[in-house]
């Protein structure tokens, strides 16, 4: 039961799967190139005090992606299920319906970080050649934050998406906007390190939210 | 499930609102709100004051007298030098004090310490500048050093530790009796300076060292080995938490200290003289600290959100004038009130004191309490009235007595409990 | 219609690639580019001296190649490094009869720099109109800003209106000095990190040169032909400037560089607005950028382009004491740089060292593209041909071929096939 | 037939599109909030000289909500059409399958440009307010590219979108992509200027795209 509808969720999704992966391991790719193109032209003093005193940061370009993925993720995931109410029929399945949806989410959530992962340690690798140990645990620190932002965006979306009625929509939007915004008030660097681990907790709460929407939406609210 | 789910939404819920709903309102009433500015008058020996009232600069002595610009800047001699020498009104001595253009430039002294510098975040790699390289400007080094378990220097264009410095640096460290980690370092990594101090590192036991580089030489002292006879147990007493270096053409303050009791020190002198500076409500993690020096005085200021202090001290750092002053803070203004009456607290990630996130929280007045109360029974009342005062709706009333107004809206807002 | 579609695409494709193909190639291969020599004129040798970076270490020379140590390099150029002298007490009392001190030193030093973008860049045609004789030693920011288009007017900036009698006042001075609305060049140095104000450099519609500037509240405006000697009238009638750049020094010699319609560059000396033409032979506004140091003896002018470095010494009275060419390496002459030129057809940028505008800057390669277009082309015609396609509903293809070289034949991988 | 069919993609998009539009008006009300706080904070000679020598625009914020826009207009439109392949039935109709597209694409459009001027309108009379009438010529020079840029994510969208085969699609993105990233490059005051006439024509052209791969998906390749 739970194996096949991972299967079908991974059948579902897999091309999209494979062009965000592409995607964010391309881009990340990129930065590298621009890493080692800045240390070719400039001093590499000058580019690690920059980094030191300034908080230059060359991957900073990507703070938003990883909350991108997850939004498109979600929303490719979950729109189909709405527009036909095909997931009515999953939520009837045997195994109850939070646990159905639960199924669907933890396959999104995995995908997910099947996508994130492989980008965030070629930056690493890479910058490895060029920066101390400091930068990676520097680098940890602070993109972390965005990884986590880019989980929760995907849980709100289907938290959004999922719910049947439009008014609670709108009212879902406004509060993943608000709630979103936490994960990115990094300017400089490290400035997460005494909240990450609430940070983190938050996140995974944030997953039942979804299972709220599901058992509306099995209700049958709005329609 | 799903009432843990709901419960879990108006948490989320309140806690959003509680740092939205306040910001917004602030972005909507907030007002230019600028500290006095305060001077020492050398002549008139009285404290003058710069003050913006909606957003015009007026000029004033303690008793409140107006100034114009001319008599503030002749009661002001030092600080306004240049423009007096122009007008040719600069007094040729204050106090048997010659004003030559020349020293009162060298002696001109100035350090701002906020207190994001003390807790922000920050690398634990520096570069240790060459104190003594026969040059006239300080150059960058090409390495940078790591001082924490060990110290270390690593090469940037290779990105490799390099084993015999560290090793040699590892050794002095070893013999000035230096017992890692370190636990506080203070320094002024800049060429932009007139000469180069070094870093003051306050080692595991607090006690406090000098480290400089001489000529790709490592220097290091125990600051209490070089200070006099009645300053030794000074500094053997003294437990850092901060160091501000920073480097200006009197070589005269090494540096100025912050230790764990919030005290604040200058480091003075060849000897290594250890001055408290006399203030009285200095908090380092909610005060930015002024030092403004000149060839008479030292000025010293700290400004918080509710108070204006300042100290004068002479050349010899004895006390010669302090003054005190509260200040509105913006809680205490009628829209800061109102604030704390409608929201019953308020949540920020960002604080004045830190350079790091965290969850910083403000209680409303007791008013808020009030209007939660009140709040609570309307809801109440209303349920009861539509026959809807259930178990299942412990959670908005639990958000309501708690949240007050943001309760309520959330209560409007989410999906009801069926 | 689907023809023309597949024109769009074609076109865009080879715009496109022509952009970023070029760019991911020198992201790739770019490195660390040696900058032309740094350069002192020696009022010891009296000859120009170089600090030449060669592969990450720094050589001193002459112009004859001859190596200096850092100690001799100091001695022969006292006033660029008087306070190491100073220090090491190696400082000579007096060059030539007159002595040094520090403060005459510093006071005489003076520097000004041109860039071509600085010649044809976007700004905001508003322009605060400081104070020159307020009677304090710091300069202050004014309260409003001037307009000057089709007349004068000054806006204040808390109420955000027009200073109606202020306005008046300066229209009226204007008008006094025959100003030709609408001024086509208005040069100052809005900043109070100066020594004093200079004012405004404004060229009317007519082409004639003004002085503006703010006295104690009052507009002081100067038509600068009528206030030169009758012998310089005429030649600053005939200037016509196209570019004017301020910039205060302590030694308040030099006013102003201007360079005229026929793009010739001249400084602009002393009180009585003395024109000093620079005799510059490889001088291109456009191109090059031009810098103006200056100490207590000599004035050198630095010209800087991609290729060249053309250099010119004048004493204190602006005559010509040296001179100097030399040909820089460039970046297209690197073998990446002639590979570049050689695989890409054209590049394509949309912003240009020479410009802050942004455009269609567009740079051809070399004549070996047309090589290797060429054989791009045979190659695709032959393949097709192989395989029987070669319809005339392929000539869009072809000609993309024909034009971009690589970049068409990458295109046409990619794009959908013409059925 | 052609009121028919703008009405139909009326009732089809409304909902969204009326989110869309109040979503935009609050953001740019709260930019201009923004802007008086700091007319509040600093004294205004402060902040014009901000604008005048550093190029600070209150209105940076809003710089990529014309791109999302585009994209998720687009994605909107023809997302349904695209999963049950409704637009053949669309493409089937009376009139020429070019002109039926091209409605959807004016009707697409026409919904872009309504849901951003409310917003423009908002940030233009608040920049008059409190700058002089060159601040409205910077906010023009500025903003234009940025709603180009709208235009041409739009119809991208649809490009890619509609486009039957998956190795294209792929092509199209990148395409759109390195397209897109022109539009968005930073500059100062007017500086735009000498670009925009090429960047308009451009735009227009782009119109063609999605009619070439609605073609396309008629013939039915790749299905």
């Amino acid at each position: 039961m739970f194996k096949s509808l991972l299967y079908k969720e991974w059948i579902k999704l897999r091309l999209y799967w494979l062009l965000l992966f592409v995607v964010n391991v391309a881009f990340c790719g990129f930065l590298c190139l621009r890493l080692r193109h800045v240390f070719r032209v400039n001093e590499a003093v000058a580019v690690w005090s920059n980094w030191i005193f300034k908080g230059y940061l060359f991957y900073r370009i990507c703070e938003y992606v990883p909350l991108l993925l997850g939004v498109v993720l979600g929303c490719l995931q979950f729109f189909p299920e709405t527009l036909s109410k095909r997931l009515r029929l999953v939520l009837h399945l045997p195994l109850g319906e939070s646990r159905a949806a639960s199924i669907h989410l933890v396959a999104g959530l995995l995908m997910l970080a099947a996508v994130y992962l492989p980008g965030l340690a070629l930056i690493a690798g890479i910058s490895a050649f060029y920066f101390p140990p400091d930068f990676q645990s520097n680098l940890l620190l602070t993109y972390t934050p965005w990884l986590l932002g880019g989980f929760a965006a995907y849980l709100l979306t289907a938290f959004t998406v999922l719910e049947p009625t439009w008014r609670l929509r709108v009212v879902y939007l406004l509060f993943s906007a608000a709630l979103l915004r936490l994960f990115f008030m990094e300017d400089f660097y490290n400035s997460y390190l005494r909240v990450m681990l609430s940070l983190a907790i938050c996140t995974s709460l944030l997953f039942v939210f979804p299972l709220l929407s599901t058992h509306r939406f099995g209700k049958g609210y709005g329609s | 499930m799903k009432t843990f789910a709901r419960t879990l939404l108006f948490a989320s819920g309140v806690i959003l609102l509680a740092h939205y709903l306040p910001a917004g309102y602030w972005l909507l009433s907030a007002k230019m709100r600028r500290p006095p500015i305060v001077y020492y008058s050398c002549t008139e020996k009285q404290f003058m004051f710069f003050r913006y009232t909606n957003q015009t600069a007026i000029r004033m002595d303690a008793h409140g007298k107006v100034y114009e610009r001319e008599e503030f800047e002749r009661i002001l001699p030092i600080d306004h030098w240049m423009q007096l020498l122009r007008d040719g009104k600069l007094p040729d001595t204050v106090g048997g004090v010659a004003l030559t253009a020349e020293a009162l430039r060298r002696e001109r002294l100035s350090f701002r310490i906020k207190p994001t510098m003390i807790d922000t975040p920050s690398v634990n790699l520096t570069p240790l500048l060459d104190a003594d390289t026969g040059r006239v400007r300080l150059e960058m080094p090409e390495d940078f050093m790591r001082l924490g378990a060990t110290i270390e220097f690593i090469h940037a264009q290779t990105n490799v530790v390099e084993r015999e410095k560290s090793a040699l640096f590892q050794r002095a460290f070893a013999e000035a009796g230096f017992v890692f980690p370190a636990t506080v370092l203070g320094g002024n990594p800049s060429t932009m300076k007139p000469y180069d101090e070094g870093y003051y590192v306050a080692d595991a036991t607090g006690a406090t060292f000098h480290l400089r580089q001489l000529r790709g030489k490592p220097d290091i002292h125990r600051v209490s080995s070089l200070a006099s006879a009645e300053d030794k147990p000074k500094w053997e007493a003294l437990k850092p938490i901060y160091f501000h270096v920073q480097e200006q053409d009197t070589r005269e303050v090494h540096a100025i200290i912050v230790d764990k009791s919030n005290q604040a020190w200058f480091a003075v002198g060849k000897n290594y003289r250890l001055v408290p500076i006399p203030l009285q409500h200095y908090d380092p993690a909610r005060m930015s600290l002024v030092v403004r020096g000149d060839l008479i005085n030292r000025l010293i200021s700290a400004t918080g959100e509710d108070s204006v202090e300042a100290v004068v001290l002479n050349r010899d750092y004895g006390l010669v004038d302090r003054y005190t002053e509260p200040l509105v803070p913006r809680a205490a203004t009628p829209a800061g009130k109102l604030a704390r009456a409608i929201f019953p607290f308020t949540l920020r990630f960002e604080d004045v004191s830190t350079g790091y996130l965290g969850v910083f929280t403000e209680v409303g007045s007791r008013i808020a309490l009030l209007v939660n109360g009140g709040l609570l029974v309307l809801m109440l009342v209303w349920l009861g009235s539509r026959k809807q005062l259930r178990l299942s709706r412990l959670p908005d009333l639990l958000a309501v007595a708690i949240g007050g107004i943001y309760g309520v809206a959330l209560v409007f807002l989410l999906p009801k409990a069926d | 219609m689907k023809l023309l579609a597949r024109l769009v695409l074609l076109v865009v494709g080879l715009l496109l690639l022509g952009h970023y193909l070029p760019q991911g190639y020198w992201l790739l291969v770019a490195k660390r580019w040696p900058h032309g020599p740094v350069v002192f004129y020696s009022c010891i040798t009296k000859d120009f001296l170089f600090l030449r970076s060669t592969n990450g270490a720094m050589a001193r020379m002459d112009r004859n190649g001859k190596t200096y140590s850092r100690a001799e390099f100091e001695t022969l150029l006292p006033l660029d490094n008087w306070a190491q002298l100073a220090r090491d007490g190696r400082m000579p009392k007096s060059v030539e009869g007159v002595e040094l001190s520090p403060g005459k030193i510093r006071y005489e030093r003076m520097s000004m720099r041109i860039r071509p973008d600085m010649l044809d860049t976007p700004e905001v045609p508003l322009h605060p109109l400081l104070e020159s004789e307020s009677g304090r030693v710091r300069l202050e920011t004014p309260g409003d800003f001037m307009r000057l288009g089709n007349g004068i007017a000054f806006l204040s900036a808390a109420t955000n209106a027009i200073e109606t009698e202020k306005s008046a006042r300066f229209a009226k001075a204007f008008a006094a000095a025959r100003f030709a609305f609408p001024s086509t060049v208005i040069a100052g140095n809005p900043n109070i990190l100066k020594p004093y104000d200079e004012g405004y450099f404004l060229v009317d519609a007519a082409g004639a040169t003004f002085h503006l500037l703010q006295v104690r509240g009052e507009p002081v405006l100067r038509r600068i032909s009528e206030a030169v000697p009758a012998a310089a009238k005429a030649q600053w009638e005939s200037l016509k400037p196209t570019f004017v750049h301020v910039q205060e020094q302590e030694c308040r010699e030099i006013r102003a560089f201007l360079v005229d319609q026929n793009r010739r560059p001249w400084l602009v000396v002393g009180k009585d607005y003395r024109l000093v033409p620079l005799p510059l032979e490889h001088y291109d506004p456009a191109k090059a950028s031009l810098a103006v140091r200056g100490d207590l003896f000599n004035r050198l002018i630095t010209v800087n382009s991609e290729d060249h470095l053309e250099l010119l010494a004048f004493n204190r009275d602006y005559a010509e004491v040296g001179r100097y060419n030399e040909d820089l390496p460039t970046r297209k002459a690197s073998e990446a740089g002639v590979t570049a030129r050689v695989l890409f057809p054209f590049s394509l940028e949309f912003e240009d060292d020479a410009s802050g505008f942004m455009g269609f800057y567009l740079k051809a390669g070399s004549l070996g593209t047309l090589l290797v277009s060429g054989a791009c082309l045979l190659g695709v015609a032959g393949w097709l041909a192989a395989r029987k396609r070669l319809s005339w509903r392929r000539l869009p293809d072809l000609l993309a071929v024909a034009v971009g070289g690589i970049y068409g034949v990458l295109l046409i991988f990619l794009l959908p096939k013409t059925e | 037939m052609f009121k028919a069919l703008v009405y139909k993609e009326w009732i089809k998009l409304r909902l969204y599109w009326t989110l869309i539009v109040v979503a935009h008006l609050l953001f740019c009300v709260y930019l201009c909030l923004q802007l008086r706080h700091a007319f509040k904070l600093h004294d205004a000679l402060a902040v014009w000289s901000n604008w005048v020598s550093k190029g600070y625009l209150f209105f940076k914020p809003a710089k990529n909500i014309p791109l999302l826009l585009g994209v998720v207009l687009g994605c909107l439109q023809f997302f349904p059409e695209i999963l049950n392949k409704k637009l053949r039935l669309v493409l089937h109709l009376p009139l020429v399958e070019d002109r039926a597209v091209g409605v959807h694409l004016l009707a697409g459009l026409f919904l872009f440009t309504l849901a951003l001027l409310p917003g423009l309108a908002v940030l233009a009379v608040c920049g008059a307010s409190y700058f002089p009438w060159e601040f409205l010529l910077n906010f023009w020079y500025i903003y234009l590219p940025w709603f180009l840029g709208g235009y041409a994510a739009y119809l991208l969208t649809v490009f890619t979108l509609v486009e039957p085969t998956w190795r294209l699609r792929v092509t199209c993105l990148l395409l759109s992509a390195a397209l897109l990233k022109l539009f968005y490059i930073d500059s100062f005051y007017d500086g735009w200027r000498r670009l925009l006439p090429g960047m308009v024509l451009l735009t227009v052209a782009l119109v063609l795209l999605p009619l070439l791969s609605s073609n396309r998906f008629s013939k039915g390749y790749g299905s």
